[in-house]
């Protein structure tokens, strides 16, 4: 239902205790709308006793899903500020993790960065209270391990082994070519040994994407 | 200080003695920059004779933060959180200003459903600037109260913004080509459980402020702009129309959906005193919080489906060479961007009219002849922001 | 507390006193109405209804920085305005502390890299106790950092002499 | 140009277009040294833009889209130009003083003007050129008292002296500020009174 907005018109102009009964009047109005409020609920929240939810949306604090990274350089690149900074050195596929820096000495908290990800890795998240007596804890690191894990170091260790497979199988069907030839062995061996690597989805696309 | 004042007691030879009721003697005030009732960081130097303002001087630059030198130097996209930084309280308007003026020269429209979108969220950002300057403004002249029933209503729409982008006052939602997300499932419905009980609360605040007989004593007849000198002057938005002048860029100058929304534009009649003084600025205001929620409501009922942003506008953008300037009716006045392009990804100039500032540049002029206490009510009736007039 | 001020050495009396004095002025810090820009409507936001400082005794926002504790800047400091900061500041009784809020303040911000004019973080001008990070902070980390701050309030040593790694490291002012 | 088969959602760019065309027929009747530059790219992006543009480029044709401009000749007559604009073309009230820097090496200056009518509901942009080593230009503020701050901003940010500006004080820096920031060959400063700026 609509409420009616309508403005009264001005009333005729008024004297000495007129003017005095309209301040009276209209701060007990005033009072009145108030007052109605005593007995209404508070709006206050009791932070930090009871939180606010955060919304789906909400730009907070980034995190980064670090398994998925690739170290593009997308979003550092689109940040207005250049406050990110990433490091990392490659073996292969996998990537050793050194730094990956967000300053929020200058971060304005603009979702800029999130866009870009060709992974969509890095998030705004819902955290919001960050607070530090030392100015520079606010540079702050995003990864949630540094070096290579236990995984990687697998991976990497089968990788090199396939690598070193494929190169025997190679200089061995090299050697067979130069003695008979036989160069439809040497080519099964090698697509083989490229199919078997179940473990590679993340780092797929690694030697598509644009390097740092 | 050229008048040197006299010293009680010591005659000069030849001299009457004169007994004075008031010794009155100019001083120099100085209004801020650290001050309760400017707008943020604005310095007024005021010279006083006694209780009459007999000069005033505006000191800007206590916020000058480089956005248009930034301009140049980030991508087209890039520019755009700096644009929710130069006023602050209506983030989404200058959004819009600066993707209007870079559509411009992209030479794209945005989808049906992306106008309504941008057109519903910028008039409830105007409700939210408005709303700011309804309770500053009586913390101005001396009523506390109005700002906790301001910033309780205020929240609600902060609340109807961090559900759709993330961000309570610096948005980044409206983009060049469009806006940046769909709004989320139930949104719409939010928008309109806030226009009911907004609807409700609005009167509360006629009668709280508006038509308190303290208040209006300090507003009304104070500060009077005559239409003339607006014009010359350059004012825009509720400072031009609280003048009397019929100038609205969402009726005169449609952009958006703005042509398809009925709605009236308010000015000044003088309600309680002469037309064009402090408090027909803030009629203004408070009428338009009306009209903007009619607007809001009419959106909601058009809304169409569809896509939100044009497909083509993708992260980096480059504009084809050119200029163009576009103006919008910020809640403050005509906001304007002026951009220059030269085909590459990051602009020639970037160039804000800001209508504050504008606004501004009036007030030490309509200052002298007032009572010092009135200085306060002219300031807070321009309804100023300090980043914006300095950028 | 000028002539007593840590005279005394650690024993059961003088932590007590401390911690008397220490809990008074945790609870009733009074901030500064130092609104620079964009974080100034947040701070405005955290005296509003909806998070209400004044439950922590830091309601009092106090115009004339003589009557203040706390100095909330928030906002973008430039050069201009980095002149006025200081003199504010030193206008301010001890004890006094500064909350650098958001990232302009903190660390120059968005305009760390084209703001010829911006001042790179009010540090360089005042020592700051606590940094909030956001741009702009939410309501609720401006509170988180004042309760931060009460925390460092806490442990000051009032009448007793800090030990050498206890005294805090000032920032060089220019 | 055609005509607009739909709206623009930017403002009504057709009226803008003849509005320029309106003043600079009327003002190379009064004598005024003008000429108009009207955009050559359709007001809409077509399909495959940008290879055109690109081949334009490559070609050195100037395809350009944005607003039609009046563009004033002599510099001297902005004042004149300006009092016409006012008492004869109803354009009330001055939107915006700036200028433009278009590349370091550049040797001239664009000084922009953009004028409002509140009657006719139009649009007019004047611009003109100045000299980089003989940067004045008169002021406009005796016509059009709206452009004093607008002049002194854009007299700090480009180093333009406005001749007969009433308050030639620094607009937004501080007043022992150096350099002109907006001009393209503008270093940043590396200390401002003992603060470090890095």
């Amino acid at each position: 239902m609509m409420t009616d907005l309508s403005i009264p018109t001005a009333p005729r102009k008024r004297r000495y205790w007129g003017n005095v009964w309209d301040a009276v009047k209209s701060t007990a109005i005033g009072m009145g709308i108030t007052f109605k409020y005593l007995w209404s609920k508070s709006v206050t929240v009791q932070y930090p006793d009871e939180k606010l939810p955060t919304d789906e949306r909400y730009r907070g604090i980034h995190y980064l899903e670090e398994d998925l990274c690739i170290c593009c350089d997308a979003c550092a690149k689109a940040c207005p500020i250049d406050c990110i900074e990433m490091e990392a050195t490659r073996h292969g596929k996998e990537l050793e993790w050194h730094k990956f820096t967000l300053d929020y000495q200058k971060c304005m908290f603009c979702e800029l960065c999130v866009y870009p990800c060709p992974k969509d890795c890095i998030h705004m998240g819902k955290e919001y209270a960050l607070v530090v007596e030392d100015r520079g804890q606010l540079v702050m690191d995003l990864l949630s391990w540094k070096g290579l894990t236990e995984d990687q170091k697998v991976r990497i260790a089968e990788a090199e082994a396939k690598k070193a497979a494929k190169a025997a199988a190679q200089a061995a069907a090299q050697a067979a070519a130069k003695g008979g030839g036989a160069k439809m062995d040497a080519g099964g061996g090698g697509g083989g040994g490229g199919g078997g690597d179940s473990a590679a989805g993340a780092s797929d696309a690694a030697e598509t994407e644009p390097t740092h | 200080m050229e008048r040197a004042a006299p010293s009680p007691g010591l005659l000069q030879p030849g001299q009457r003695e004169i007994e004075l009721d008031v010794r009155t003697q100019d001083v120099e005030i100085n209004m801020g920059p650290q001050h309760p009732s400017t707008h943020g960081v604005l310095r007024v130097l005021i010279r006083a004779d006694g209780e009459i303002v007999t000069a005033a001087q505006s000191h800007l630059g206590y916020l000058h933060r480089c956005a248009e030198k930034i301009g140049e130097n980030v991508d087209w996209l890039q520019y755009l959180p700096y644009t929710d930084r130069y006023d602050y309280l209506a983030a989404m308007n200058n959004n819009l200003g600066y993707s209007l003026a870079v559509e411009k020269l992209l030479g794209i429209e945005v989808p049906p459903r992306g106008q309504y979108l941008r057109t519903l969220i910028v008039e409830l950002n105007r409700i939210a600037s408005h709303l700011i300057a309804f309770g500053t403004y009586g913390l101005d002249i001396g009523a506390f109260t109005p700002f906790f029933y301001a910033f309780r209503e205020r929240e609600l729409l902060l609340d109807i913004f961090e559900k759709i982008c993330g961000a309570r006052l610096t948005y980044s939602f409206i983009r060049p080509g469009g806006v940046f997300n769909d709004a989320p499932p139930g949104w719409l419905q939010h928008v309109e459980d806030f226009c009911r009980q907004f609807e409700k609360k609005w009167p509360e605040y006629w009668d709280l402020l508006v038509e308190n007989k303290i208040f209006i004593e300090r507003t009304a007849n104070v500060g009077i702009i005559p239409r003339d000198l607006a014009i010359a002057w350059g004012c825009t938005g509720p400072m031009l129309r609280g003048s009397g002048v019929d100038w609205d860029l969402r009726r005169d100058q449609p952009y958006l959906v703005y042509d398809r929304l009925e709605f009236k534009v308010i000015t000044g009649v003088g309600y309680r005193g002469t037309v064009g003084d402090c408090f027909d600025r803030n009629y203004v205001r408070m009428l338009e919080m009306v009209e903007s929620l009619k607007m809001v409501r009419q959106c909601l009922d058009q809304m169409p489906e569809g896509e939100v942003s044009h497909p083509d506008v993708g992260l980096i953008i480059r504009p084809a060479p050119g200029e163009a300037y576009v103006g919008i009716e910020n809640p403050r006045g005509e906001l304007g961007h002026y951009v220059v392009s030269d085909g590459s990804k990051i602009a020639r100039r970037v160039r804000v009219r800001a209508p504050s500032f504008c606004n501004l540049s009036l007030v030490e002029h309509i200052m002298p002849g007032t009572m010092l206490a009135d200085a306060v009510a002219i300031i807070g009736a321009t309804d100023i922001v300090i980043g914006e007039t300095d950028r | 507390m000028g002539a007593l001020s840590q005279k005394f050495e650690d024993n059961v009396l003088t932590t007590k006193v401390d911690w008397l004095l220490n809990w008074a002025r945790l609870s009733s810090i009074w901030p500064m109405t130092f609104g620079l820009a964009c974080c100034a409507i947040e701070m405005m936001a955290v005296g509003g209804p909806r998070f209400d400082i004044d439950r922590f005794g830091a309601g009092a926002f106090r115009a004339t920085p003589r009557q203040a504790d706390l100095m909330i800047v928030a906002g973008t400091v430039n050069f201009k305005m980095g002149e006025r900061v200081k003199r504010l500041y030193d206008q301010m009784p001890n004890p006094k502390y500064v909350i650098a809020m958001g990232a302009c303040a903190t660390g120059g911000g968005p305009y760390y890299k084209f703001g010829y004019t911006v001042m790179k973080g009010v540090d360089r001008i005042v020592p700051v106790d606590v940094y909030v990070a956001g741009c702009p902070p939410r309501p609720e980390a401006l509170l988180e950092g004042l309760m931060l701050l009460q925390q460092k309030i806490r442990r000051q040593k009032v009448v007793r002499v800090p030990k050498v790694a206890e005294i805090p490291s000032t920032p060089s002012i220019a | 140009m055609p005509a607009l088969q739909r709206d623009t959602g930017w403002g009504p760019m057709q009226a803008y277009f003849e509005a320029a065309r309106a003043a600079h027929a009327a003002l190379s009747q009064a004598g005024f040294p003008v000429e108009l530059h009207q955009p050559n790219l359709p007001v809409f992006a077509a399909e495959g833009e940008a290879k055109e543009l690109a081949a334009a480029h490559k070609e050195g044709k100037h395809l350009w889209r944005g607003d039609a401009y009046v563009q004033l000749a002599d510099r001297g007559r902005i004042v004149g130009l300006c009092r016409f604009l006012r008492d004869q073309l109803a354009y009330q009230q001055i939107i915006d003083v700036t200028a433009v820097d278009h590349a370091a090496e550049d040797k001239e200056l664009w000084g922009m003007y953009a004028f409002l009518s509140l009657t006719t509901k139009l649009r007019l942009s004047v611009k003109t050129m100045i000299p980089k080593d003989d940067c004045r230009i008169d002021s406009i503020v005796p016509v059009y008292p709206g452009a004093n701050w607008h002049e002194r901003e854009t007299a700090e940010f480009y180093g333009i002296t406005y001749t007969g500006h009433p308050d030639p004080r620094h607009m937004l820096l501080p007043d022992d500020w150096v350099g002109n920031p907006l001009r393209k060959d503008y270093k940043f400063p590396e200390e401002y009174h003992g603060i470090s700026c890095v």
